[in-house]
């Protein structure tokens, strides 16, 4: 991996909304990088800011959100910096998205296959027809039956599954280098969960683009990325391959947070909590974010913002206690594998 | 807290600047009603909406320092312009509150109840909406017989749909609310769940739709008495004080003061109101907020 | 711990579909269509499956806040279904319901304290001071501090709600809970405290809980016995760990290796459905599932539905092929 | 979609039939003493006494209600709607002739009103909270907070009483003598539409110098509700997901707007456009008698002053039939903007 | 502008086309120009007569008034043609009247034609007597008539015989002549039948009966009765031998267009087109006249201002006209009445008969400043008159006595009525005025300033309602005063007296039972005395006895008779001043720069 380039490299993104009730930080200094062909995960809770960062990369923030610091580097341009026409040709052409509710990510006015040959036509350049014959074979591809008929059809006709095929078919339809998913599946029942799940890892491997996979379920991460980052209140706690994060989190956030989920796979009695809640994007703690919530939180932890360094090779954490956590882990019975 | 939510609405309201003016332009015109008493010392003090005569002379005398903003028709433009800000007053909150009532008792029949009597209530509704409300104000207070009262029934009777329909909506929704539900499982009575659940989440846009509704009831009531309609010649009344303009329209000495400060004190209420109801619906109303 | 507090018999609920002219009925949701089940005092049933299946709907017709359309409701040995007026409301006060979205489930115009109050008093349990007593408990209870019960619940945070929601189904004292996706909205580290809470709470006041949710993981932690939904009716019921270790019906199957499991290094076989859940509208004849399902016989499975059958000691399923 | 048609279809009767009992019921309210003067009028006509009693007889203005409303729907159902002393006609051939200038004056003002509005309406949303955007909403709300006779009042004191651009009236007389002459074929009555099909350009210029004056009143309110609404409206569906998926895509801001944004931005549009046309409608009561334009508002607003009660309860039915009217159509064009709506 | 055609700017519009229907001074201006009459008055004048479709205006001279004043001859003048180009006969003549006659609408003109034939109102009426005479029974008109609408069998002989022994000798053509009978003399008569009473318009039988109107025969004519406005195929409809045909009516825009009649037997107009529109809009109809859109407006006495100094435009003030407006006492206000107050004399109301007392009516006759009303409300327009006649009327002497401002005897006046009490306990009441009309609601507001300054305990309210709503209070005496003018139908001092003073006026009625019973006693006679009198000195003493009484008795307040106003181009020429016109004569009419 680290021989080849990186295609998107992140660095110390900061991304605020100026309201009306003060600066919002809901990004506040986010580096990653994400190499051809592979999956990247990012992970947090609800607010965490993990949608904007995304956002921020295609520069899709509303006239509230700005991107105050930081730069996206996308094969060696800087996206912050881009002019407006040349970020819009990389906007669905090398860089594509999908959102989180298939149901109103798509204009109800219009129908499937106008909405998909739309973005056909304007990045590739072709006939309408030709369009639609493009649109039809996408649609064929992740698995939509009957794609002539269904190219026709406006987004209330198809079911919350087809839609999210729909959503994935047109990010597609230009071949991106990237692909940014952003909770994907959530509005999803498992099983259909599972079965675009199953189609993106096969779209990856066919069409050899990388992905931003962005949920806050880690089971979809531990099932679909490469690498992962996990974040908290605006900041990147932990950044690792997949394996290391699951077997060995450093951060007390990760390994309190993979305690908590109730698992399917392992008997556990009672399910480890993290006190407290997520802190509010306006009124962030100083110090470490996390400090709050942290039982090893210290006087440190409550003055000084941990940076993100790396403890081993390619494992990047931001915490003042690594050591005292390796600690606790053998006092917390977590349960043990079936 | 519902002082904090008092506060941080009053926060949002007073940084919006026009809802600011609005606000004190209201405040200005209810002090006017208030003060009228003083402000214009009616001769009659039985009957202080009639205007007194200020001269027998029909020709229109522009303004003076013993008439200041003028006479027409006889009356003294100022005093029918401060005791007009009372009719003014009057119409919007007795329109609009009774209308508003009506419209909340049969909305809130029709929404809580649903079956057949929403579905009765519903077409009565639809029946009171199939004639343009000015044209429908017209008709009854024609047949009513002529008179600010009669105005004000006219638009009470055509004028409490809006609220029912609204009201209507609202409790379907709110009734879907888990809320509801939740007191339902405890057991709590329907009517109890009406008074204590419903009404409350439904009734700030009913305050807002009155709010915003006064100042074109104003309107309506001012467009009928300037047609002869509503209110009788000498009445405190803006849009009466109007209708004698017309007469001296093509003259613009003549006319100027008798369009002017009665039309500008309509406008001008008018927008307090609007500026006030459109700073309220940001507030309550955030799907519309922008 | 094997007094059955509560016995579902043969439950339907069909929701009309009115469309045409005259707005008559032209077809029927069939939310819940034939259920049966029953529930020890003490334990946790729980109850999975995937959106539009009807658990919610179970749950509601269970506390008769909808009417069913047909079947029984035993609680004790009274049929729910039949009561009226106060015996109606005392049974209310034995069986509460917590629900899914922590937003609309409280009224943003009254105070918490009104909020946990209303049940207190509609049941004339305490009055005044004494009620107010009883919040400050309960909200103790529940892991809220009862200085905020003047506060208003948009000041609170989602996790926190879910337990003013708690705390308000508990005021009545109720033996039976509906937890309708208590914790669904809730993020992950929140979800642990609630789900930590509940099961304190089911110690403590020996409360019966019915669990719905979609997360098999989730139903899992805490459940005792487990039923699995699917199109209105139950595939399969069993004790939580038989059902877990030994899943009989396709469904089940298919919907246990669906789930993502948090670990990388776990690699294991995926059963993966063809389409989409079908409507309730027009369910598929014989057995729901045949469309879907990956050993489906055509013979028997799309002309005759399976039964829900006792396959093991109390391992219930529904399906012709196991 | 088409069984809702239906049903509204369906209902149309019972709600027209609810309208004429509610209509009869305020006929019914004057009594049969001031119901004589429907049917006679005039100091003169007064000379002759005992003429009421007579009126009275004649007219059965003295029967049971339920016999007299029989009669009255009878009649209104043959088209007959009494007499009108205001339009010494039948009243429905005076409503129905007084009409087409009405709609002629509420289409032109339509025109601006939706074109004008809508424009301004994006405009403002998409310069939203800067500086035009504040411009256009003080604009929009002083609009609204205009009653429309001043309004007109204050056109013609500067447009004709000191400008003497716009005259008030219809059409000035030469070309007045145009028109009613033989040679002029009187197609649709609407003036401004005939002296095209006449090719009689100097006539429609005239008819426009007048239209001006009454049709900016007319629109300004209108302008000015039209563009909040398609302001907030715009500003809703700018938040909307799909918007954020179209601008992904890489589509300029004038595709997403224009395209993406504008159709689902219209659909509410529609809904209070069918409203506005009649409330414009009803409108013309007001601006016709300010502008002294003949059309079907000045007629019913002198029926009201001159208490000519047939011509008043005349005017309101059928202002009803077309408010019913038009929001059936209103509706149904709704469904055809939004398929969601019409694939029901 | 416009060199051949006059344009004029009014108010309101034609009621009808039909000459027998119509009873107003719009419909009267199109008939007026449209149709011809018999005779017509001379200029300016209204006392004298030029012929006009009769060749000889009757006179005792001429020998065409015969018996003592019961017959009068109206020899046709030939070679006139209607529009439509038909000859005009004596037959044409006769069937005119008496199909109008048998038509009488009810609240039509026609009672004047039979008052002066038949003494009587209506032709009802004058069926009845007949009725009465030859079965001795007391009827109503609609008995005589079975469901379907067609007369009893046993009565159809009289309705025929009505025609044919009452109506059908009353107008007879005789050789080239007409013939008048009338059942007494009446000195009015030829008034009625000038050139401006729409009413004696000359109709073409021919025309008429195409039409569907009355076919002349004597056994169908209830068919023609009485029919409704609106099913009078005359309705829009003319086919006069007047000076100018109906183009259009174009009740749209309340617009009436005429167009010079070539075959005129006098000579054709000397303009193509005449045009008589309504403008409601006071300032739009100004604002025409100032641009020469229009060359004759009408403008209120209030707005005289406005016009005056206008460039191009020529304004006549104080021209005289025939009608009078007062105000008049009801002794015995209707029972249910709302503007009384309490119906007590308690200090808040007035008793039903508050009138009765003349101390009263003294005491409101002063409390009205008569001199700055016709100052400043009507801007000098009005004149006043010491009664209910007009100046220029048989029976005017301007030596009668002018009612005073005065409100010292006022005072006195009501300090002495209801023996004190009215002065103690104070009163209240209502005075009403018809809402639009700035001078009569001045009046009111000018008569409520003076009397509630004399004694705050005295209240009266002034309140506007709509005409109709006016007409039918007052008509129905729930008044206890009330303001209303009356238009001279004819210009003889009959109309007016008779009116306002006999029991049996139009504004005796309303003046209350009361009332009614003082003017039986003291008034009747003397009034029905003097129509009948041929001798014009001895008419004049009658009248002026007449009026004494009135005064001497405060029989209500004349408040004034109003004085026109002439407003028009400099470019139009030809116009002359008859008050008894109702409207512009077309026919006298040229235009020059
Ligand atoms: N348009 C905006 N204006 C103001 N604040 C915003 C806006 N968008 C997001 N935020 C704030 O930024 C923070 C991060 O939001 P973001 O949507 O990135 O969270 P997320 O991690 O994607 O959460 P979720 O899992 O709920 O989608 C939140 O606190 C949110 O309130
Ligand atoms: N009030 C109702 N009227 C009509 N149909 C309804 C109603 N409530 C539920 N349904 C339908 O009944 C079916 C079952 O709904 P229910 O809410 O019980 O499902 P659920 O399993 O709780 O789903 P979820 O996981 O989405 O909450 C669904 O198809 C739903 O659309
Ligand atoms: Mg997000
Ligand atoms: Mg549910």
């Amino acid at each position: 991996m680290e021989s080849k380039q990186p295609l998107l490299k992140v660095n110390n993104l900061k991304t605020y909304f100026f309201t009306d009730d003060g600066v919002v930080k809901a990004v506040d200094g986010v580096n990653f990088e994400v190499y051809p062909g592979e999956t990247l995960g990012i992970v947090g809770e609800s607010g965490c800011g993990k949608s904007v960062t995304s956002l921020s990369i295609l520069r899709l923030l509303d006239e509230k959100g700005k991107i105050v610091d930081g730069e996206i580097i996308f094969e060696g341009k800087d996206l912050v910096k881009l002019d407006e026409n040349k970020m819009r040709e990389i906007r669905g052409n090398d860089i594509a998205m999908i959102f989180q509710e298939p149901m109103v990510a798509l204009n109800p006015v219009y129908t499937v296959g106008d909405q998909i040959m739309e973005a056909i036509i304007l990045h590739q350049k072709v006939h309408k027809d030709e369009a639609r014959k493009i649109a039809i074979d996408m649609l064929r591809k992740v698995g939509i039956p009957e794609p002539e008929k269904r190219v026709d059809e406006y987004p209330h006709e198809l079911s919350g599954g087809m839609r999210q095929r729909a959503m994935i078919a047109m990010a597609l339809s230009c071949h991106p280098k990237l692909l940014i998913a952003d909770e994907p599946t959530t509005a999803l029942d498992v099983t259909i969960q599972a079965q675009i799940l199953e189609l993106m890892k096969q779209l990856q491997k066919d069409l050899d683009m990388a992905i931003i996979m962005i949920t806050h379920d880690l089971g979809v991460i531990a099932e679909i990325s490469d690498r992962v980052a996990v974040m908290y209140a605006g900041k990147m706690v932990e950044y690792t391959d997949v394996k290391r994060l699951f077997k060995n989190p450093k951060h007390p956030y990760t390994w309190a947070l993979l305690n908590a989920i109730p698992r399917l796979d392992i008997e556990q009695e009672r399910l480890f909590s993290i006190p407290g809640v997520v802190p509010d994007a306006l009124h962030f703690p100083s110090g470490c974010k996390f400090h709050t919530r942290c039982e090893f939180a210290t006087e440190k932890c409550r003055n000084e913002e941990p940076g993100l360094i790396e403890i081993e090779d390619g494992h990047f954490v931001a915490c003042w206690n690594i050591e005292k956590l390796e600690a606790a882990k053998d006092r917390v019975e977590v349960g043990e594998n079936k | 807290m519902l002082r904090d939510e008092i506060k941080k609405n009053t926060k949002k309201f007073f940084k919006n600047p026009t809802a600011v003016l609005g606000l004190f332009l209201l405040v200005f015109f209810i002090i006017i009603a208030l003060f009228a008493p003083l402000i214009a010392p009616p001769k009659d003090p039985n009957n202080p909406y009639r205007i007194p005569i200020a001269t027998w002379s029909l020709e229109p005398k522009p303004p003076s320092p013993e008439h200041p903003f003028g006479v027409i028709g006889q009356r003294d433009i100022f005093y029918g312009v401060i005791w007009g800000t009372r009719t003014a007053f009057r119409i919007g909150l007795i329109v609009a509150g009774i209308s508003a009532i009506i419209g909340i008792i049969m909305g809130s029949l029709s929404g809580y109840f649903g079956g057949w009597i929403d579905e009765v209530l519903m077409r009565i509704t639809d029946i009171f909406m199939s004639l343009p409300f000015l044209v429908a104000a017209m008709v009854l207070t024609t047949v009513l017989g002529k008179g600010l009262d009669k105005v004000m029934i006219a638009m009470i009777v055509f004028g409490w749909m809006g609220t029912a329909r609204l009201i209507r909506g609202n409790i379907l929704q709110v009734k879907e609310e888990q809320y509801v539900l939740a007191a339902k499982a405890l057991g709590v009575r329907d009517s109890l769940i009406i008074l204590k659940h419903v009404i409350p989440n439904t009734i700030f846009p009913v305050i807002v739709q009155v709010s915003m509704r006064m100042g074109s009831l104003v309107i309506t009531a001012a467009a009928l008495s300037f047609l002869g309609l509503g209110a009788e010649p000498g009445y405190a009344d803006w849009g009466t004080l109007l209708s004698y303009s017309r007469n001296w329209l093509t003259q613009f000495d003549k006319a100027w003061f008798s369009i002017v400060y009665p039309g500008v004190a309509m406008v001008l209420f008018v927008l307090a109101w609007n500026l006030v109801g459109d700073a309220l619906r940001d507030i309550f109303d955030p799907r519309l907020r922008g | 711990m094997n007094e059955i507090i509560l016995e579902v018999k043969n439950l339907k609920k069909y929701f009309p579909i009115r469309a045409g002219v005259f707005r008559r009925i032209v077809a029927w949701v069939k939310a819940v269509d034939d259920v049966s089940f029953n529930i020890n005092r003490g334990e946790t049933l729980g109850l999975v499956g995937e959106s539009g299946c009807g658990k919610t709907t179970v749950g509601m017709t269970i506390l008769r806040l909808y009417e069913p359309t047909a079947g029984q409701v035993l609680y004790g040995n009274k049929d729910i279904s039949k009561l009226r007026g106060k015996e109606l409301r005392e049974m209310r006060r034995k069986m509460q319901i917590i629900f899914q979205d922590p937003y609309s489930s409280l009224n943003p115009r009254m105070r918490i304290k009104n909020i946990i109050a209303e049940g207190i008093i509609t049941h004339d349990i305490a009055k005044g001071r004494e009620a107010e007593h009883m919040v400050a408990e309960l909200l103790k209870r529940v892991g809220l501090s009862p200085d905020q019960m003047n506060r208003f619940p948009h000041e609170f945070s989602g996790g926190q709600r879910q337990r003013i929601g708690i705390a308000r189904a508990l005021a009545v004292n109720p033996e039976l809970i509906v937890c309708d996706e208590a914790v669904s909205a809730l993020d992950v580290s929140i979800q642990a405290q609630i789900l930590n809470l509940l099961e304190d709470l089911q110690k403590d006041f020996n409360l019966t809980y019915i669990f719905i949710s979609h997360a098999l993981n989730v139903v899992k932690h805490i459940s005792d016995r487990v039923a699995v939904m699917y199109l209105g009716k139950i595939v399969e019921i069993a004790d939580k760990k038989e059902l877990f270790s030994n899943p009989l019906h396709p469904y089940t199957k298919a919907l246990m290796s669906a789930i993502p499991i948090p670990d990388p290094e776990l690699k294991r076989e995926r059963i993966l459905l063809k389409g989409d859940v079908p409507s309730p509208i027009n369910p598929p004849s014989g057995c729901r599932f045949h469309p879907r399902c990956p050993i489906a016989d055509p013979k028997i499975c799309s002309r005759e539905e399976p039964e829900l059958r006792e396959v093991k000691p109390d391992h219930f399923v529904s399906c012709h092929l196991v | 979609m088409i069984a809702y048609i239906i049903r509204r279809l369906l209902l149309l009767p019972l709600i027209l039939f609810g309208v004429t009992i509610l209509i009869f019921g305020m006929l019914e309210l004057l009594g049969p003493e001031k119901l004589v003067s429907a049917y006679i009028r005039g100091p003169e006509a007064e000379k002759v006494a005992g003429a009421t009693q007579k009126i009275i007889e004649k007219y059965g203005l003295d029967k049971p209600l339920p016999v007299k409303y029989e009669r009255w729907l009878g009649n209104v159902l043959k088209g007959d709607l009494g007499w009108s002393l205001v339009g010494k006609q039948p009243v429905l051939s005076a409503i129905l002739s007084r009409f087409p200038y009405t709609l002629e004056l509420a289409l032109w003002a339509i025109i601006p009103v939706v074109f004008v509005g809508i424009w301004l309406g994006i405009i403002s949303a998409v310069h939203h909270n800067k500086f035009l955007d504040h411009f256009l909403r003080v604009f929009a709300i002083i609009g609204w907070s205009f009653p429309d006779f001043v309004f007109g009042l204050f056109m013609i004191l500067i447009f004709y009483t000191q400008l003497g651009w716009f005259p008030p009236g219809y059409l000035s007389f030469d070309m007045e003598r145009v028109v009613t002459s033989s040679q002029f074929v009187n197609y649709t009555k609407m003036v401004t539409i005939d002296s095209i099909l006449n090719l009689r350009f100097d006539v429609f210029l005239d008819a426009l110098r007048h239209l001006i004056a009454p049709v900016i009143t007319l629109a300004y309110l209108w302008w000015a509700y039209i563009l909040r609404i398609t302001r907030s409206s715009m500003l809703e569906v700018l938040r909307k997901e799909y918007i954020r998926t179209a601008r992904a895509k890489g589509l300029s801001e004038d595709v997403v707007i224009n395209k993406h944004a504008r159709r689902n931005a219209l659909i509410p549009v529609a809904t209070v456009s069918g409203q506005m046309i009649i409330a414009l409608l009803a409108g013309t009561v007001i601006i016709e008698s300010v502008f002294n334009r003949p059309g079907l508002g000045r007629f019913v607003a002198m029926a009201a002053t001159q208490l000519d009660y047939m011509s008043i309860i005349g005017g309101a039915l059928f202002y009803s039939i077309l408010l019913v009217l038009g929001n059936l159509i209103v509706d149904v064009s709704y469904a055809l903007i939004d398929p969601r709506i019409r694939l029901q | 502008k416009n060199p051949d055609t006059v344009i004029v700017a009014t108010i309101g519009e034609a009621d009808t086309l039909d000459p027998h229907f119509a009873y107003d001074t719009a419909s009267g201006e199109v008939l007026f120009n449209t149709y011809d009459c018999l005779i017509q008055y001379k200029g300016e004048s209204i006392k004298e007569f030029e012929p006009r479709i009769s060749t000889a205006v009757p006179s005792v001279e001429n020998g065409l008034i015969k018996d003592d004043g019961k017959t009068y001859v109206f020899p046709i003048r030939k070679g006139v043609k209607f529009h439509n180009g038909n000859d005009l006969t004596p037959e044409d003549v006769e069937y005119s009247f008496e199909r109008g006659i048998l038509f009488d609408p009810a609240g039509g003109p026609m009672w004047m034609i039979i008052e002066a034939l038949f003494g009587e109102y209506t032709w009802e009426d004058v069926v009845m007597n007949h009725v009465k005479l030859r079965t001795g029974k007391d009827m109503a008109y609609s008995d005589l008539f079975a469901e379907n609408g067609e007369p009893k069998p046993e009565y159809a002989k009289y309705l025929m015989e009505a025609y044919r022994d009452i109506l059908d000798p009353a107008i007879e053509v005789e050789g080239d002549n007409v013939v008048f009978h009338l059942v007494r003399p009446f000195a009015p008569i030829l008034y009625i039948l000038a050139q401006g009473s729409s009413w004696s318009s000359i109709l073409d039988k021919e025309t008429c009966i195409e039409k569907g109107l009355w076919d002349g025969k004597a056994d169908t004519w209830w068919k023609y009765h009485d029919l409704p406005k609106e099913e009078s195929p005359l309705y829009a409809f003319e086919n006069g031998s007047g000076p100018f045909k109906l183009v259009e009516w174009n009740r749209e825009q309340q617009k009436v267009i005429l167009e010079r009649f070539d075959d005129y037997w006098n000579g054709p107009a000397k303009i193509k087109r005449a045009i008589i529109w309504g403008i409601d809009e006071f300032s739009t109809r100004k604002a025409m006249l100032e641009k020469g859109d229009v060359d004759v407006c009408y403008v209120p006495a209030q707005y005289l201002s406005q016009v005056e100094g206008m460039p191009g435009v020529t304004v006549k003030k104080g021209l005289p006209t025939v009608s009078i407006t007062s105000l008049h006492f009801n002794w015995t206000v209707a029972e249910g009445s709302e503007y009384i107050g309490s119906g007590k004399l308690d200090g808040n109301g007035v008793p039903r008969d508050f009138f009765t007392d003349i101390n009263v009516r003294k005491a409101f006759v002063h409390a009205f400043n008569y001199d700055a009303f016709i100052e400043d409300v009507l801007n000098g327009m009005g004149e006043r008159v010491p009664s209910d006649l007009p100046t220029g009327f048989l029976g005017y002497n301007p030596d009668l006595p002018l009612y005073k401002f005065d409100l010292k005897a006022a005072k006195a006046a009501l300090q002495q009525a209801w023996n004190g009490e009215v002065w103690t306990k104070g009163f209240k009441m209502s005075l009403l005025y018809n809402t639009g009309n700035e001078a009569r609601q001045t009046a009111a507001e000018m008569l409520k300033y003076y009397i509630e300054s004399l004694n705050p305990k005295f209240k009266i309210e002034v309140q506007g309602v709509q005409w109709p709503n006016y007409l039918s209070a007052y008509k129905r005496g729930l008044l206890p005063a009330f303001i209303i003018g009356w238009l001279a139908d004819y210009p003889d001092p009959h109309n007016f007296i008779f009116t306002y003073y006999h029991s049996q006026g139009v504004y005796g009625g309303p003046q209350g039972e009361a009332y009614k019973e003082w003017a039986r006693e003291n008034l009747d006679a003397l009034i029905e005395q003097a129509v009948q009198e041929i001798d014009p000195a001895k008419r004049q003493a009658l009248y002026e006895e007449i009026q004494k009484i009135a005064i001497e008795n405060y029989i209500g307040m004349p408040l004034y008779q109003p004085l026109a106003i002439r407003v028009q181009r400099d470019w139009l020429k030809g116009w002359y001043r008859n008050p008894m016109r109702p409207g512009e004569d077309f026919y006298a009419y040229w235009k020059e720069e």
